[in-house]
């Protein structure tokens, strides 16, 4: 590795760095502010350095990663969603009432960032490797976090504990289907690196289907999808904001690099497993949440669907042109999208002494609280993809890509969904406008709500400044 | 020509729209200012025109006032035509209406829709002088249209009846049955010769259309249109029941002139019929089975209007009959005839059926001679002249009709049914008499001295008695049709001057000898059937009203929104099984693992 | 210029709170100022003989050819004007039925009107669609906030039936667009670059069926009418007015500036399936008002019925048939809307709407009752009423294409007569119901309903205006069909030259 | 030496892949399932094993390594967290997790 190399490192190295400097911080004296402080600065750090950090050209440092326009892309993405979900825990965890200490979790966020980080970068399977267990292994941690202080006999450690166990689990599990199938390619291909297989093989295509396994799993399609909702429901707020893009968008952009770099989906029966994942996680999403009355159990089958739309586009690579285009503006729409909903869900929900997650907590916001209602009917309309939102952007770009790639039938699987989705969304903004319930307050950071969801319009009407910056691979 | 003529319509109508608008600010003479008023100036009018134009010598007069629209393909205006046929039409209107104004201020006094009422008549005044003032057929459907709205409303105008409203529906739709048809006619023409222009397409029709199917279909829509408005066989359900309407409105509207637009649309429209001759021998066809029909139909029935209505059916049968026998200028020399001496028997009963409280069932009048002798006289010169008793005015124009209807076709089934019916008309002229007029007194009438109801019917019975001299400048509106190879010898002429007579002697006979005949026919199946006009309205109902009533019935929630329906519940019971599948078991979660493994891999390899 | 008609309501939809600090009534005069001063910027626009009376390109996002093209003309002009007109009525009889959130709801009304101006003014069909959707959130909010008992199924069926149509017309205009790419090298959403395309017949035939069925959902056309007596039904007065004035024209606008250009062949083709279907509306629609003892319902099945003659105006695809469709569709506007408003105001009187309930109404509200009567006769094609001009044109139009099929569809003439008069004869007409003093029309109320009536008689009169208005945009309309296939067209499916009768 | 087969270990990873997926299924007792996951982890750090052999390159052994690591850290958490739940339930059974459902 070369001094090129080493200063295209530097946005992860200075996470790492930030990561066990928070630790060191913490250890020496416990306080929150601090730890924040030391956590958002070293993310800003990071972020800024990534101006500078970032080769020009495309540029591979160890066979492990490359550096690109594709890295750095999701980089920011990833970086200013890890800020924001560290914006929500700040709040969250200081209201936990001190039972749990709040420091450590930025160090656990810091080091599911870099494993991110990693991940956008990846192009060789131990890169993979190591950049998901490092998230998954955090998250795991971090979805239990409530059971870091005194056990006590109540409702949110047992379930928070129920869902880190469970994630634990089922992820190792899935982790093993990945590994396997990369064991199995690897002991074809004697390589493990991003490329496409070698023409005559036996042992890959089961690879590559272990493979999808795994990455189903953590991407949580259908049928691999069980655990999100009750990880969802159990984990604090901002880790399942975590869980719901970090951690699935990272992986992501990891796999769609493969994909392109592999062209994967020339392989027939590897394309159809996709459809068929895809359409199940479209359809099945969505009739999942349609009567939900958990707001998160809700918003994670929600997350299901719209992993399945982004599916589609993982099946337009290499059909057509805009497919990375697609998949960078719809991982960028979900991301925005789903962090409000969350940081939204974390304004209404937890205001009261106990976290009160159904719908009917959402009566009458509009009226409540005027701006909030009004944002929380943008995070909808965006989520249901309706235009001047970013969420219509993204979902025209997939559209766009389904239509290039003529992928007629996941179309139609598209619209059917998407309109079994109008529902629900549909239901909440209604009862939004329906009357209050009797104990209902409201607090947190609100100006995070407001910014994301002011982001999501601006880039909704404008998106120029977004769709002229996408990577090309 | 002037646009003036476009007054003659115009003088109603704002009177109309005064009366609606400003009608609750009017007391009762205002209103008949109005009301009576406008007519009047129409008359007025109507005569200066008819004048001008006998004066200069008959020649058509056609002009555009105004353009109403002009489409891509086809352009309309508010043109207006004004030949002899015209003349008649807008002197029988404005002559018998004007009469019929004055007579209603004196029979609708008190009633707190006073204004309304006028209000309506002027405005069916005005559309039925539009319908035949017009030169161009989307103008004349507009009056046509007009008319028939005019009718609705006045037929539901005592509309706290239910009753009247279910009567004025009926009006309304089974004529709009026979509108469609004739829009339909219309369609044809502005796909043929892009013009509606009456004079126009009728002219085009004799040019190009000498040998093709399309006078036949143009000229069955017309008929189509005709049968409705005129209440002619299909379509005559609706005649009887529009006799809720009070009763000056059943003398103007469904006696003196809207029924007879039918007839004056195929007066109108002659050059194409006659180049449709299976339809024309069609019109005679309806013509002589409506008249025939209709007339037995009058024969038993037992309430006074209703007697009246089938016996107006009859005598447009007749008017029909002769349009269909070629005899265009009978029709409508009987028309006009018929317009006098039907709202002369209208007014009179209405008289008579004020002075009885509102009883109009025949059953419960009798001996009204003595108290009312004004309304005898009326009535039976009325009845003179629908019976056809020689020198009243029907005398001459069925006289007429039977005569050159046997001179172009000779003695077919119509016609015999046609001679037949002047029999039966006798009949049940005399049956109405004698059961009003003759015998004890059932109801005690107070007293029919209201002079401003009476001098209308003095000059109406002067009409129906001498109407028959007024002169009709129709020689240059038909065409003559070339017939007359039948040679009408004496014995013919001899059976239609003899056939009232022999229904007046059967009459007569029956009267004074044939009571055990009398109520063994009245309580027979034959009187039955006749009393409900033959059962056609049965017939229809069970046809038609009753299925789709029950079709309307059962698909009230539509059935369309089901599969909708169905889509949410299919949506639903997955949801809900697919949640139950969420158990919370990790053990199930790591079997659904090993499924989709399971599925993932048979589906790649 | 033509941005403004845009901006006008959307910058008093968001000075609606300030307005209402201001005074009680401050929201509903800012409303009739910003309907004013848009029907002022309307009032001197004209025709300078081009295609386009004005016309405004901007970009949006280049890298797709996505560009911010607004354009007018007389077809544009003509609805633009029916939205401000009824934009103010709607307004006007919110003024007492409306008691409730009165700022959000008049907020809601003008980004309705503006979204509805946008897709009578894009050019671009990214824009359209984008426009196409806006327009509902605002609607669906007005049904689901201030409508009637049932109003959230109604505001949900209504929002899915219409955003999942979409949806297909979005894949349509992507089609259409990577189409123009396969073409010409560059990708563009620009209506007039779209109409150079050469689509093979299949593709053509496809993506016509896609912006079809979005169209149809709106207009809306049997079998897929079924959002519309809820959405109708549950809505408020101001709501009805709005979608049945307004919106359901969006769907015939789309048909005429896009479906129709941009696909002639096909259109013409699915021309027999198009117009059998507005027929087939044409009864069925007539068939369910007679059944209904819901007044509002009725009036709502009436609309489909209505609009079923629209469609079959629009693919009987000659000039005369689409002047008449286009007739239709200002003459709908009026007379239903008047007829919601009657209603409404019947409802607010006498807590009902069951016809069963209702009776005797003339005796008790003569003025009111005279309008509803009036109103009625509109609605079954009183000649002299506009509607009857516009349904005689599409008959008229219609019968050159096809004759069997525009005989079945003047049937619908009875049943309008049918229904109309049911209506009238249930609810004005019987033995008067007893009932509180219920005062006749206020002043305000005498305005709107005597200028809708007013309205209907001077079109129905001198339609001339409306039609010469759109005979340009009509004509360009159609001369790409008929230029294409006006061969093929005469002596194809039921023509009745060609069957010589 | 004699050389075996690269599918007979094949065959073995993925038997003793299955033996720990199976257990994980089967068995109720949560530190049993943890090790059930070990088993699976361990096959598939076989099948790298393997591959580092076959192809002669030091991937293979590198990742296994990692792997380990991956299992140590998993079964770290993991085992914190069993005994969190053994004070609240004083029980290991994998199905008492059933509270968040729906």
């Amino acid at each position: 590795m070369d001094a090129a190399g080493l200063k295209a490192l530097t946005p992860l190295l200075l996470l790492a760095l930030c990561a066990v400097g928070t630790m060191l911080l913490a250890g020496f004296r416990r306080n929150g502010r601090l730890a924040f402080y030391s956590y958002q600065g070293g993310l800003l750090l990071a972020l800024l350095s990534l101006t500078w950090a970032l080769p020009e050209r495309s540029l591979e440092v160890t066979p492990l990663l490359r550096m690109d326009a594709f890295f750095g892309y999701f980089a920011v993405l990833f970086i200013l969603s890890a800020m924001a979900i560290g914006l929500m825990a700040a709040g969250h965890f200081r209201r936990g009432g001190g039972r749990a200490r709040v420091e450590e979790s930025y160090v656990l966020l810091a080091i599911c960032l870099l494993g991110a980080l990693v991940l956008a970068g990846a192009q060789h399977f131990a890169a993979l490797f190591i950049g998901l267990e490092l998230m998954s292994v955090a998250s795991f941690v971090l979805v239990a976090y409530p059971c870091g202080g005194r056990p006590v006999e109540d409702g949110v450690q047992g379930n928070s504990l129920e869902a880190g166990l469970k994630y634990l689990l089922l992820s190792s599990a899935a982790s093993a289907f990945l590994l396997f199938g990369i064991g199995c390619i690897y002991l074809d291909t004697g390589s493990l690196a991003f490329a496409p297989l070698p023409p005559a093989t036996t042992l890959s295509l089961p690879g590559l289907a272990l493979l999808l396994i795994g990455v189903a799993f953590k991407l949580a399609l259908v049928p691999f999808h069980f655990w999100s909702p009750d990880i969802y429901e159990g984990a604090p707020t901002p880790v399942a904001a975590l869980v719901a893009t970090l951690s699935k968008t990272a992986l992501f952009a990891a796999v769609l690099r493969y994909v392109w770099y592999g062209a994967l989906l020339e392989l027939p029966g590897l394309a159809t497993a996709v459809a068929v994942l895809a359409a199940l996680s479209m359809l099945i999403g969505n009739l999942l949440a349609l009567r939900q009355r958990h707001i998160k159990r809700l918003l994670a089958y929600s997350s299901i669907a719209h992993l399945g739309y982004l599916l589609v586009v993982l099946l337009a690579v290499g059909h057509a042109g805009l497919a990375i285009d697609a998949a960078a503006v719809y991982v960028l729409a979900y991301s925005v999208t789903t962090l409000g909903a969350f940081a939204l869900v974390g304004c209404v929900c937890e205001a009261g002494a106990e976290a009160d997650y159904r719908l009917e907590v959402f009566g009458g916001l509009l009226w409540r609280a005027p701006c909030l209602g009004a944002s929380l009917i943008l995070v909808l309309l965006s989520l249901a993809g309706i235009p001047l939102t970013l969420g219509f952007i993204g979902k025209f770009y997939i559209f766009a890509a389904g239509v290039e790639a003529g992928l007629w039938w996941l179309l139609g699987v598209l619209v059917v969904g998407s309109a079994i989705g109008l529902y629900y969304y549909l239901r909440i903004v209604l009862i939004m406008l329906g009357p209050a319930p009797e104990a209902g307050g409201i607090g947190g950071r609100r100006w995070l709500v407001y910014g994301l969801a002011l982001l999501l319009v601006l880039l909704g009407v404008y998106p120029l400044p977004v769709l002229s910056w996408l990577p090309v691979l | 020509m002037g646009a003036w003529l476009a007054w003659i319509p115009l003088l109603p109508l704002l009177s109309s729209l005064t009366l609606l608008l400003l009608g609750r600010r009017l007391d009762e003479r205002g209103a008949a200012l109005f009301g009576v008023g406008s007519v009047a100036l129409a008359a007025l009018l109507s005569l200066v025109a008819i004048l001008l134009f006998v004066v200069s010598d008959g020649t058509a007069w056609g002009g555009q006032a105004l353009s109403w629209f002009s489409a891509l393909g086809l352009e309309v205006g508010f043109s207006l035509y004004f030949d002899g046929l015209t003349a008649v039409m807008v002197g029988v209107i404005t002559g018998v209406g004007l009469l019929i104004h004055l007579y209603s201020v004196a029979y609708m006094s008190g009633d707190d829709g006073f204004a309304r009422f006028f209000a309506y008549l002027n405005l069916f005044v005005a559309m039925m002088l539009i319908l035949v003032l017009a030169g161009d057929f989307l103008l004349l459907y507009l009056g046509w249209e007009g008319v028939g709205l005019c009718s609705f409303l006045l037929i539901g105008f005592w509309y706290r009846v239910p009753e009247n409203g279910y009567a004025a529906r009926k009006a309304f739709v089974v004529t709009r049955v026979g509108d469609v048809a004739l829009a339909l006619g219309l369609l044809i023409l502005v796909q043929q010769f892009g013009t509606l222009l009456i004079q126009d397409s009728v002219g085009q029709a004799q040019l190009l259309w000498a040998d093709s199917d399309w006078p036949f279909w143009v000229a069955l829509l017309l008929l189509g249109g005709a049968v409705g408005k005129s209440a002619q066989l299909p379509l005559q359900t609706w005649l009887p029941d529009a006799m809720a309407g009070p009763t000056p409105v059943s003398a103007l509207i469904h006696a003196a002139t809207m029924v007879t637009a039918g007839v004056y649309l195929i007066a109108r429209t002659q050059g194409i019929f006659l180049l449709a001759p299976d339809v024309l021998q069609l019109v005679q066809l309806v013509g002589g089975l409506t008249l025939f029909l209709a007339a037995c139909s009058a024969l038993v029935q037992q309430d006074l209007k209703r007697i009246l209505a089938y016996s107006t059916i009859s005598q447009i049968g007749y008017m029909f009959f002769a349009l269909g026998a070629g005899a265009f200028s009978a029709a409508v020399f009987h028309l006009m005839t018929h317009a006098f001496f039907k709202a002369l028997l209208f007014l009179a009963a209405g008289q008579v059926i004020l002075s009885l409280h509102h009883e109009q069932d025949i059953r419960r009048m009798g001996g009204l001679l003595r108290p009312m002798p004004f309304s005898a006289l009326c009535f039976a010169i009325g009845c003179a002249a629908l019976a056809a008793l020689p020198f009243t005015s029907g005398f001459y124009s069925k006289d007429a009709i039977l005569l050159q209807a046997y001179a172009h076709g000779g003695a077919g089934i119509a016609w015999w049914l046609a001679l037949a019916g002047a029999g039966v008309t006798a009949l049940y002229s005399l049956r109405l008499f004698v059961r009003l007029f003759l015998g004890e007194c059932h109801t005690a009438p107070t007293p029919d001295n209201r002079w401003p109801m009476r001098w209308p019917l003095a000059l109406l019975c002067l009409l129906a008695l001498f109407g028959a001299l007024i002169p009709q400048p129709l020689s240059d509106v038909f065409v003559s049709v070339p017939a007359g190879e039948q040679h009408v010898s004496w014995a013919v002429h001899l059976a239609v001057l003899l056939m009232p007579w022999l229904g007046l002697a059967l009459g007569l006979w029956l009267l004074l000898r044939g009571e055990d005949l009398r109520r063994r026919f009245a309580g027979g199946i034959l009187a039955r059937v006749w009393r409900t006009g033959w059962g056609f309205d049965a017939l229809y109902n069970a046809l038609l009203v009753q299925p789709l009533s029950l079709l309307a019935r059962l698909n009230r929630r539509d059935l369309l929104d089901l599969p909708v329906g169905f889509l949410a519940w299919l949506s639903r019971t997955c949801h809900q099984g697919l949640s139950r599948l969420q158990n919370g078991r990790l053990r199930q979660y790591v079997a659904g693992i090993v499924w989709g493994a399971l599925l993932v891999l048979a589906v790649v390899l | 210029m033509l941005i403004w008609l845009l901006l006008v309501p959307v910058l008093a939809a968001v000075l609606m709170p300030v307005a209402e600090g201001w005074r009680r009534d401050g929201s509903r005069w800012l409303s009739l100022v910003a309907l004013g001063l848009q029907a002022l910027l309307l009032l001197p626009l004209g025709s300078d003989g081009g295609t386009w009376w004005l016309e405004s390109r901007t970009d949006w996002l280049p890298l797709l050819g996505i560009g911010w093209h607004l354009g007018l003309d007389g077809l544009s002009y003509l609805l633009l004007w029916l939205t401000v007109a009824l934009g103010i009525v709607s307004v006007l009889i919110s003024w007492r039925e409306i008691r409730q959130r009165v700022a959000f709801f008049h907020c809601n009304l003008l980004l309705s009107v503006a979204g509805i101006v946008g897709v009578f003014l894009a050019l671009d069909l990214f824009l359209f669609f984008v426009f196409w959707e806006l327009m509902l959130i605002p609607m669906v909010l007005l049904i689901a906030i201030w409508g009637h008992d049932n109003r959230h199924y109604a505001a949900t069926k209504f929002f899915i039936f219409t955003q999942a149509s979409s949806l297909l017309m979005l894949i349509a205009i992507l089609g259409l667009a990577f189409a123009h790419r396969a073409q010409t090298g560059v990708i563009s959403f620009d209506r007039d670059d779209l109409l150079q395309l050469q689509l093979s017949p299949v593709l053509a035939h496809w993506l016509m069926l896609g912006f079809f069925v979005a169209f149809a959902v709106k207009l809306p056309m049997v079998p897929l009418h079924t959002w519309l007596p809820d959405a109708h039904t549950e809505a408020p007065t101001a709501g009805s007015v709005m979608l049945a004035a307004i919106l359901l024209k969006t769907g015939a606008y789309g048909l005429l500036r896009f479906s129709l250009p941009l696909f002639p062949e096909a259109s013409a083709a699915f021309a027999p399936v198009a117009m059998t279907l507005g027929v087939l509306g044409i009864l069925y629609g007539a068939k369910l008002a007679f059944a209904q003892h819901d007044m509002k319902r009725l009036v709502a099945y009436t609309s489909v019925s209505h609009m079923g003659f629209v469609l079959l105006g629009i693919y009987a695809l000659n000039g005369m048939a689409l002047q008449g469709a286009v007739m239709q569709m200002l003459a709908h506007g009026f007379s239903t809307a008047a007829l919601f408003i009657v209603v409404g105001m019947l409802y607010e009187r006498w807590h009902t709407r069951d016809l069963r309930q209702l009776g005797g109404l003339w005796t008790r509200l003569p003025r009111l009752s005279g309008f509803t009567m009036l109103f009625a006769l509109a609605s079954l094609g009183l000649p002299g009423l506009a509607n009857f001009v516009a349904e005689f044109l599409i008959l008229a139009g219609a019968f050159q294409r096809t004759w069997p099929l525009t005989a079945v569809a003047a049937l619908g003439l009875v049943g309008a007569a049918l229904y109309s008069l049911l209506l009238v004869q249930r609810s004005l007409w019987g033995a008067a119901k007893p009932a509180a003093g219920a005062p006749d029309c206020s002043r305000r109320e005498w305005l709107v309903l005597g200028a809708l009536a007013l309205a209907l008689v001077w079109f129905g009169l001198h339609p001339q205006p409306v039609l010469e208005l759109v005979r340009e945009p009509l004509l360009r309309v159609l001369d790409a069909p008929l230029a294409h296939s006006g061969v093929e067209l005469s002596s194809s499916w039921l023509s009745l030259r060609g069957r010589g009768l | 030496m004699t050389e075996i087969p690269v599918e007979h270990g094949l065959l073995f990873a993925a038997a003793l892949f299955c033996i720990g997926l199976v257990g994980v299924l089967v068995r109720r007792n949560l530190v049993f399932m943890l090790m059930s996951l070990e088993l699976m982890l361990n096959a598939t750090a076989f099948v790298f094993v393997l591959g580092g052999a076959l192809h002669g390159n030091a991937d293979g052994q590198v990742m296994f390594v990692m792997i380990l690591t991956l299992a140590a850290a998993e079964v770290a958490v993991g085992l914190a967290l069993v005994v969190h739940l053994y004070h609240r339930h004083r029980s290991l059974d994998a199905d008492r997790l059933d509270v968040m459902k729906g």
